[in-house]
């Protein structure tokens, strides 16, 4: 029985229920909520050792055999995914309880978190579709309550956006069910694997992929990326780190399931146009990144680039440049986390969001800026960072299929975010040192150590990564062969 | 013993170990422990001489990610081992000179850190024989060299030069990265030394030539080619010992290395041979003409170094025709690379002490502007005559080494003038004439450094030195010099030592030994060579006396033209231009960000649709219509789009329950009734909500063009409508395969119910309507929190 | 107090009551015919907002001491439990077991774990509903 | 009668998409509700009219397919706990912006 891969999704829920009831006692609350995450993180673990042992897991629920009911689905990338999710989540919500605030503390906000984080979680296990729209909703809807969460002015106007574009997405995306079911008639992801494979992809087929397409990129930003600078400008930093940490992720496992699972058929109509959404996003997302001197539209803009990139992965589909992309998407949860807790961190003890009026805040904060440092160099991709080992073995991907364009855009995206991210630390913690020794704000350290074990955590992925290496060339031949993903699902 | 691969760890175990020695040790001058790096690296290093001098090579590995084929291969040769000990070796003289010139007020703890890292990172770089790791070495010197640069960051300054360095350095990585993937992508490995094996496939691949560029082009930016010199300069905001150490001596030499590295799988090609020379030639020349022109004496000599590192760059270029299959008489050309490792062990033999010696006038006169230094030679004896032999040395005066390096750069540049190869027979008259014209600005500008420094008049506004600089300061200087009078009395004991080894493991897959045995000798009789340099130093002289006249000829390239500022209105440019667009098309309106959404739906769905005719209809299996869903249907439709056109709130709210209300009445046609139930209750509920929040906010404003008509947005409406509708159709008409529900029919046996929608609900699928539970709950939870969470007067204030 | 609004809270009170027989009809018929949790936590969420209508809200609230996003909470912990259960005996996740028991009198009793199921169901909704409603309308 | 449905469908699409594209957010969050009555009926007509019957033991007629039932139904509830949430966020938007144009929403700066 395999009824451990639904722990990370009933896990999340029963915490968050629970912290309602205590929602008056923000200490209990803090406890709990840590507990509950390490415990979350311990499970992924376990699972991901189960899977390497055992191969894919699954699990009916109710016992209905697929593709009659809903299954659970737990492979190497979808766990591998959880568990990245799961650690950002402790460190965020680390972050928070020393920044958030009580009042926003006794009003939810913890069982916000884990009931977005249960959504995450399902998003990844759920081997079913409509339910991945459940689970979709399970998450935005905690989203809209985070994103909304304060009710400042900014957070108000910004989240109408993003809510009003997310409910459309959703919309779409249930008619875009309402069509594949019309067309294949069924819902359980590998059932519909095999069902296209069998039939093959038609072109109404491929015509309804696209709809996916869009659906996925408006939530993972590729392309339809415009809400997501304002959106993600507004919430609290412990919330924006959460949110470009995870949620544009989940978008892209997504795509990536989809567009390897399902319709993989036609890689001349959809990869190619993945190709270029990935092309558009990165130049996008670049000039975007240099354009502004505001830091939270530069953070956000990165988050941008970073899709672009993840996604020529897809676009290019060899074994080497998808396990580029799931390294890379690991290594984005991990160092979009710490970018945004970082410049959040600025603004706070800083009171603008601007650059260009903070300058030599080294001197203050050595720690904060040598942190920032290495975030730079590691979401540049200067190895022996996280960034490194993705970045080349997507650029390999590309380079072995002759995709030069895309492969010059990932690479020169790259040094936009460096540029992007320098600019801010030349003039934000090198020149002249503004505020005195007496005169500076204080920086708690609960702020600053989930930083700290975030950059630890880039460090160690860098130097460590042969340490996930089996599991990620696992999860991208799983990618590559549907064949073992639907034989574990349906067969077993 | 340990190992080459655990040696290049020792300076990053160093680096780390800084801060704690730094607290511990707070009395001595930190600089003190850090020498001991360099000094028994070099000591380390140096034992491997007779063994490579016998031609052998050490090779070892340790494992790092061995999934990818990523692991810390070393290999230790000839060429590595030149480079090593330059950099073991100058690497202690310059820390040693560090200690006096740094005191203990600065921040000597980041600068060692620094300094460490590079160490490091450069030992890597010419040791590792793995691309990907050698890749990595290579950023790390980027970054410390960043690093280094801006170590004054107060200073605006150092932080554009450190900027500038580094988006430079990093640029020519990434390019060079992408050679290395490619050459993975057509040979397999990313061991060098593999390549060079497998050579023979690698030149007939279609990726040969972009890989070569891109390699080259790391090489050019590294190495302060031209047109990417313009970091160098900027960079001289570096402390002086940096200056002397990564800028003069190592890190720009990486450029050089990687370049004499990939010669034995790129050389003989044509495009190779014409850019390493070609641009090193006009590196030579372009950075000799704009060293004359500076006023700081450190970008002089920041100038003078892209010169130098061009000739040396020319050299490999020029050296690399060897290896070309077609060529009978290859192994003459060797000599070139020859000089050219010669003239590289010089360089940083001269340069350095160059660099010290300016460093020492700066350091007791606060200034380093020609036009306000001289004189100083009375005072600064010991400084005057190191300069003199590092100016002379550079100028290719006798008898200091430069010379001897300058006449066998003109031997090759002659020879290769000759040629009857790669169209050499119209171009290769060139080659010598560059090379001396480039050689007479080098004359130039070495009497200036000497001359306007030490010898003439100081400004008044300055303080006269009283005394020499301090002793300790100046033994790293005085040893360079010892060795550039040294290398020229005995230049084969280098020669047979270490670039003998160095030119073998260059060529071993081209030639036997005896054609790189190659001797230095002072005198070559009344050759071109000797009348060449007789030329430089009397039209230089002239030059030289004339000096005010010829800066007339600076007038034609004027500051706001140069590559530096081309670079820096590009950088601005690029912020403006990018802000200009996104802000076109980021505006902030929801509206516009939906019909991005919109268009795309129609484009790509459409689009696709139509392009490959996806588009079927049939309906001859459609259920029958009853009259009364004709009736529904026409009601549904009249009251959307009354809904377009309807002005007041609440007869708005009315009649989008009332569709609500009309859809339902379809679920209850088509016996659903527990989907009619379920409709009708939340249609009841969301309208009573749409009430209470709305009725008593103030109406809509009555004006009356609240909702203009706008053809555009029913464009947009339209199309996705129709689209829509086209692919729902197709489906409709192209169904693949039976739905999976008949299992549910089963529902009673299976289940137990005889309400199958339910059981779905409450068993098949009951974790959907589990998290449609969460779903809700978490709504009305955030409904709470959105009312309650108000910011009042007073309230403890909450983060933004 | 007028004879109209003793009128009017008269009839509440006996509409509540035909509602809230109808809500746990609907709740329990949903084995077999329309109706289920969903619906019948709707039906009965209605009949709470008639009275908050016929009587004010705070008699109502005084009469009916319960913190409705707690019921929410509660109804989703129900829902979830059900399924937790099946953990704890070893089958998939949400397997659903029908348990007879044969009391004296009652005669045959089904407990089925998909009644739990539906309760929580039933309680979110109705927490949900009277939740929002309550807040919007305090508020406004 | 599918075609018809979808037809309908079509119109509603086309409602929403115009009055979303509209500055102002109750006619923003009225498109919003239909298309999701829209998508409903589109899932129900996908599915098809000749699906097996909903009651056992029901006799005549079409019916909707009983999955596609399913499905819409839990859409429907999870589109009401949205739609409540968004509801009440614009209405405290309106309190707080005293806005109800959305473009001059857009423009107001903060802090």
């Amino acid at each position: 029985m395999n009824n451990i891969i639904v722990l990370p999704l009933v896990i999340p829920i029963l915490t968050g229920i629970l912290l309602v009831f205590l929602h008056r006692h923000v200490k209990t609350q803090r406890w709990i909520s840590i507990i509950a995450t390490i415990l979350n993180i311990v499970i992924s673990f376990i699972i991901l050792q189960k899977i390497h042992v055992e191969g894919i897991l699954k699990l009916d629920f109710g016992g209905w055999a697929a593709p009659y009911g809903i299954t659970f689905v737990a492979d190497s990338f979808a766990v591998l995914l959880v568990l990245t999710a799961n650690f950002v989540t402790a460190l965020c919500l680390i972050y928070a309880m020393f920044s958030i605030g009580e009042k926003r503390e006794k009003l939810f906000f913890y069982p916000f978190v884990h009931l977005l984080v249960a959504g995450v979680n399902g998003s990844f296990l759920t081997g079913d579709l409509f339910n991945l729209f459940v689970c979709f909703e399970v998450m935005l809807l905690a989203s809209y309550a985070l994103i909304t969460h304060g009710g400042t002015r900014i957070q108000l106007r910004e989240s109408i956006k993003y809510i009003v574009i997310n409910v459309l997405s959703s919309s779409l995306f249930v008619i875009a069910i309402a069509y594949l079911y019309g067309s294949i008639g069924t819902l359980n992801l590998a059932h519909l694997s095999a069902r296209i494979a069998e039939s093959g992809q038609t072109p109404l087929l491929t015509a309804i992929s696209l709809l996916f397409l869009i659906v996925f990129s408006i939530k993972s930003g590729l392309l339809l990326y415009q809400w997501l600078p304002g959106s993600y400008s507004a919430p609290p930093t412990a919330i924006a780190a959460l949110f470009g940490a995870l949620l544009t992720k989940v978008g892209v496992y997504a795509l990536f399931r989809t567009f390897s699972l399902l319709f993989y058929h036609e890689p001349a109509v959809t990869h190619n146009l993945i190709g270029i959404m990935a092309a558009i996003t990165l130049i996008g997302g670049s000039i975007g990144a240099i354009a502004y001197k505001n830091i939270r539209h530069i953070v956000a803009y990165n988050v941008v680039i970073a899709i672009g990139f993840i996604l020529i992965g897809l676009a290019v589909s060899t074994q080497s440049a998808i396990e580029g992309s799931i390294y890379y998407l690991i290594h984005d949860m991990i160092i979009k986390a710490l970018l945004f807790l970082l410049a959040g961190t600025m603004i706070t003890l800083t009171r603008t969001s601007r650059f260009d009026q903070v300058s030599g805040l080294i001197r203050n904060y050595p720690v904060l800026g040598w942190l920032f440092f290495i975030a730079m160099l590691s979401l540049t991709g200067i190895p022996p960072f996280s960034g490194f080992i993705g970045k080349i073995l997507v650029g390999y991907g590309a380079v072995e299929t002759g995709h030069f364009l895309l492969l010059a855009l990932g690479f020169i995206s790259s040094l936009f975010v460096l540029y992007s991210l320098l600019r801010i630390f030349m003039n934000s913690f090198w020149g002249e040192t503004m505020i005195s020794e007496d005169q500076e704000a204080p920086l708690k350290k609960g702020l600053i150590i989930p930083c700290l074990i975030l950059a630890l955590a880039t460090i160690a992925l860098g130097v460590g990564a042969e340490s996930i290496a089996t599991y990620v060339s696992d999860a991208a031949n799983t990618l590559l062969n549907p064949d073992i993903y639907i034989d574990a699902v349906l067969n077993k | 013993m340990i190992t080459v691969s655990y040696a290049i760890f020792f300076p990053f175990i160093v680096a780390a170990l800084i801060p704690i020695l730094y607290k511990r040790l707070s009395k001595l001058h930190i600089g003190w422990i850090v020498m001991t790096v360099p000094a028994l690296l070099f000591i380390y290093l140096a034992r491997y001489i007779p063994h490579i001098t016998n031609g052998k090579t050490v090779t070892n590995t340790v494992y790092w990610i061995p999934s990818y084929d990523l692991n810390l291969t070393t290999h230790l040769d000839g060429l590595s081992l030149i480079f090593g000990l330059i950099i073991t070796g100058i690497g202690t003289l310059v820390v040693l000179y560090s200690i006096y010139y740094l005191s203990k007020e600065e921040s000597l703890k980041h600068f060692y850190i620094y300094l460490l890292l590079f160490m490091g990172g450069m030992l890597g770089v010419v040791f590792v024989d793995h691309m990907m790791l050698f890749y990595l070495f290579w950023e790390v010197t980027s970054i410390s060299s960043f690093l280094l640069i801006a170590f004054w960051y107060q200073r605006k300054g150092s932080r554009y030069g450190a900027k500038k360095a580094l988006l430079i350095t990093i640029s020519g990585g990434l390019a060079m990265l992408i050679g290395f993937l490619m050459i993975h992508a057509s040979t397999g490995t990313f061991s060098i030394r593999e390549v060079i094996v497998n050579v023979g496939i690698f030149r007939e691949h279609q990726l040969f030539i972009p890989a070569m560029i891109m390699i080259l082009l790391g090489a050019f930016t590294k190495s302060a080619q031209f047109p990417f010199h313009i970091w160098l300069p900027s960079a001289m905001e570096a402390p002086t010992p940096i200056s002397a150490y990564l800028h003069s001596a190592t890190m720009v030499k990486a450029g050089i290395y990687l370049v004499a590295r990939f010669s034995p799988i790129f050389g003989g090609d044509l495009v190779w041979f014409w850019l390493v020379s070609g641009i090193g030639l006009l590196t030579l020349l372009w950075g000799a003409f704009c060293a004359i022109r500076q006023t700081d004496l450190k970008a002089l000599l920041a100038y003078s170094t892209v010169s130098q590192l061009g000739l040396i760059m020319s050299l490999f270029g020029v050296g690399s025709i060897s290896f070309n299959q077609e060529l009978i008489s290859a192994a003459l050309y060797t000599q070139a690379i020859f000089a050219g490792l010669f003239h590289l062990i010089n360089h940083s033999t001269f340069k350095g002490a160059l660099f010290m010696v300016v460093g020492i006038v700066d350091y007791q006169l606060g200034t380093r502007d020609i036009r306000r230094l001289g004189g100083l030679m009375s005072f600064m004896p010991i400084s005057f005559t190191v300069a003199l032999i590092g100016s002379f040395s550079m100028a290719g005066l006798p008898p200091f080494n430069g010379f001897l390096s300058k006449e066998m750069f003109f031997t090759a540049m002659l020879k290769i003038s000759e040629l009857d190869l790669f169209s050499l027979d119209t171009w290769g008259i060139l080659f010598p004439v560059i090379a001396w014209i480039a050689s007479v600005f080098t004359f130039v500008y070495s009497l200036i450094i000497v001359i306007k420094t030490f010898l003439g008049e100081q400004s008044e506004s300055l303080d006269k030195p009283t005394h020499e600089a301090p002793k300790g300061m100046l033994v790293a200087p005085v040893i360079l010099a010892l060795f550039v009078v040294g290398i020229f009395f005995f230049p084969n004991i280098v020669g047979d030592y270490l670039i003998y080894p160095a030119m073998l493991s260059i060529f071993s897959s081209v030639f036997a030994g005896e054609h790189l045995t190659h001797t230095i000798s002072a005198w070559h009789g009344f050759n071109t060579e000797l009348f060449m340099t007789i030329g430089i130093v009397i039209l230089g002289t002239v030059i030289f006396l004339l000096l005010r006249y010829f800066k007339y000829v600076y007038k034609l390239f004027p500051e706001k033209w140069s590559f530096d500022a081309l670079f820096h209105h590009g950088l601005e440019g690029l912020e403006r231009i990018s802000n200009k667009i996104t802000s076109f098309y980021m505006t902030g309106n929801l509206k516009h960000y939906l019909s991005y959404i919109y268009l795309s739906i129609v484009i790509f769905i459409g689009g696709n649709l139509v392009y490959r005719g996806a588009f079927t209809f049939n309906f001859t299996d459609d259920a029958n219509i009853h009259l009364f869903s004709w009736f529904l249907v026409a009601v549904i439709i009249v009251a959307a789009v009354m809904l377009i056109f309807v002005k007041k709130r609440l007869p708005a709210i009315l009649l989008n329950g009332f569709i609500g209300y009309s859809v339902s009445m379809f679920y209850v046609l088509f016996r659903a009734p527990d989907l009619a139930l379920t409709q009708i209750v939340v249609e009841t509920a969301s309208t009573a909500l749409f009430l209470l929040c709305f009725y008593f906010l103030s109406e809509w404003k009555q004006d009356k063009k609240a909702f203009p008509f706008s053809i555009k947005n029913l464009i947009i409406s339209v199309s996705v409508g129709v689209t829509v509708v086209l692919v729902a159709l197709s489906v409709k008409s192209e169904k693949l395969f039976e739905t999976i529900s008949t299992y549910y029919e089963n529902a009673l046996e299976l289940a137990g119910s005889r309400n199958i929608v339910n059981t779905i609900l409450g068993d098949f699928r009951a974790f959907d309507t589990m998290l449609e539970v969460v779903v809700l709950c978490i709504a009305g939870l955030g409904v709470y929190s959105l009312v309650k969470i108000r910011k009042r007067k007073g309230a403890e204030n909450l983060e933004d | 107090m007028k004879i109209n609004e003793v009128i009017l809270q008269s009839i509440a009170k006996l509409v509540v009551f035909i509602i809230l027989t109808l809500a746990l009809y609907l709740f329990f018929s949903g084995h077999n015919a329309p109706g289920g949790g969903f619906i019948a936590g709707l039906v009965l969420a209605s009949a709470i907002i008639l009275l908050f209508l016929a009587f004010d809200m705070e008699t109502v609230l005084k009469g009916i001491p319960l913190d409705f996003k707690m019921i929410a909470a509660l109804g989703v912990f129900l829902a979830v439990s059900t399924g937790v259960g099946s953990i704890l005996f070893d089958v998939p996740f949400l397997t659903h077991t029908i348990v007879a028991y044969d009391l004296p009198l009652l005669g045959m009793i089904e407990l089925s774990t998909v009644t739990l199921f539906e309760a929580g169901v039933a309680l979110t909704v109705v927490g949900v509903v009277i939740t929002i409603i309550l807040t919007i309308s305090e508020d406004v | 009668m599918e075609t018809l449905i979808i037809i309908l469908a079509g119109i509603l699409v086309t409602v929403s998409t115009y009055l979303m594209l509209s500055k102002n957010l109750i006619r923003i969050i009225l498109g919003m509700s239909l298309l999701t009555h829209a998508s409903h009926l589109l899932l129900m007509a996908m599915g098809g009219f000749k699906g097996n019957v909903p009651i056992i033991g029901d006799q005549a007629g079409e019916f909707i397919d009983a999955l596609p039932q399913a499905l819409i139904l839990t859409s429907i509830v999870i589109s009401f706990g949205v739609t409540s949430f968004i509801l009440v966020l614009a209405y405290r938007n309106y309190e707080t912006f005293k806005i109800d144009n959305l473009d001059k929403l857009w423009g107001i700066k903060d802090e």
